[in-house]
């Protein structure tokens, strides 16, 4: 199967709020929408061992991620009452304070909305093959880890 | 045969390449036995390996033109 | 207790995607949130009858639910490991496709993150004293009711 | 004694008035009699009381100056 297939999810550099109002803005037609649910992760500046995360690296292996992510999306469709389910995730450099990953689920009704999201973000964590590396003001870095 | 395989993450660190072809190889065990020969420190990390995009557990024949990726664990989102 | 020591959270008419974005791009410098979570309420224009919702009228004993807001607040605060949580209601009217109501909380963490949200979103609707009047195409209405 | 009573929602469908200035009333039952009088329909309606900004169970004995709201069900949202 050609990658073009899958949808797309990948943005280089940050998600931006102005992005997400765009992407809320669309969705203002869909006039049986009851519920938005939305997940923003943003990069922490953690303190570690007395150095500061200042950005994380986003790498992927984008190929295998758009066919995974597909399948996760088909899953969740199949589970909720959706309408819509978007996600975005960066790639490349997001400094400490900018969002790097944008999860988005719309349904009639809240549940379905909040629970949908919640469990796509567990799994985008778990199943997607990005990785981190968290860039320090030393210019030295560390590999991410998920929990 | 040739097969192509991909490395990420903090393997990338150790390969400093991407992206390697290897030929006649049969499976992935003997991948894995030839990175390890290459680059010693390999044995150390903790990955899983995918053919052609889907994550295999145990050894896997290959066949031409495969792709095989190296993944440490991800850290996404 | 005056009522100005309360926090307000009643806007009139619909919340904006534009004011989504202002409220997420404020957070950005607050570099210990790792995760936002954000619920929307939209007005669907449900077909009740063979007629159309176009717009919920929004009306509320301001008072109390401020009272109310702040006690629910406090305790999603004390339950969960919040950066921030903010609760934004729409009074008058909103028409279908519109937003009514926007919840947004922060945390180190997706799972206080997620959860308050989620908590908080259904203690405002069960809790606070907030009236929907649904408007339909020929200018009959309908109280809403929750569910 | 002055007690100021509030109507929201599908009750002030009924009563047209959102705000009532009630003298001479000692408790809530009181204050609910006097309404189904005057508007029976209220009698039909699914309500709580609020005194001082706190829902009540049963009846509450009223002070001066206490406000006093009548609530149908509520659905914000």
């Amino acid at each position: 199967m050609p990658a073009t297939k899958f949808k797309n999810i990948f943005i280089e550099g940050p998600v931006t709020p102005a992005f997400i109002a765009e992407k809320i803005l669309a969705h203002q037609d869909k006039v049986n929408i009851g519920a938005h649910s939305i997940f923003l992760g943003q990069v922490r500046a953690d303190e570690i061992n007395g150095k500061t995360v200042t950005a994380i690296e986003y790498t992927s292996y984008e190929e295998m991620a758009l066919v995974k992510m597909h399948a996760i999306r088909e899953e969740t469709f199949s589970k909720f009452e959706l309408t819509c389910a978007h996600v975005y995730h960066s790639l490349g450099i997001v400094k400490s304070g900018e969002i790097s990953l944008f999860v988005f689920t719309s349904s009639p009704h809240r549940r379905a909305a909040i629970d949908a999201c919640s469990e796509m973000v567990e799994r985008i964590k778990k199943e997607l093959p990005v990785w981190g590396k968290e860039l320090f003001d030393d210019e030295s870095y560390k590999w991410k880890v998920n929990n | 045969m040739k097969v192509k395989v991909l490395i990420f993450g903090q393997l990338k660190d150790i390969t400093q390449s991407a992206s390697f072809e290897v030929t006649d190889v049969n499976d992935t065990n003997e991948i894995i036995e030839r990175m390890n020969n290459v680059y010693p420190e390999l044995k150390k990390m903790k990955y899983l390996v995918a053919v052609e995009k889907e994550i295999i557990q145990g050894n896997t024949i290959l066949r031409d033109n495969f792709t095989v990726a190296l993944l440490p664990p991800y850290s996404g989102g």
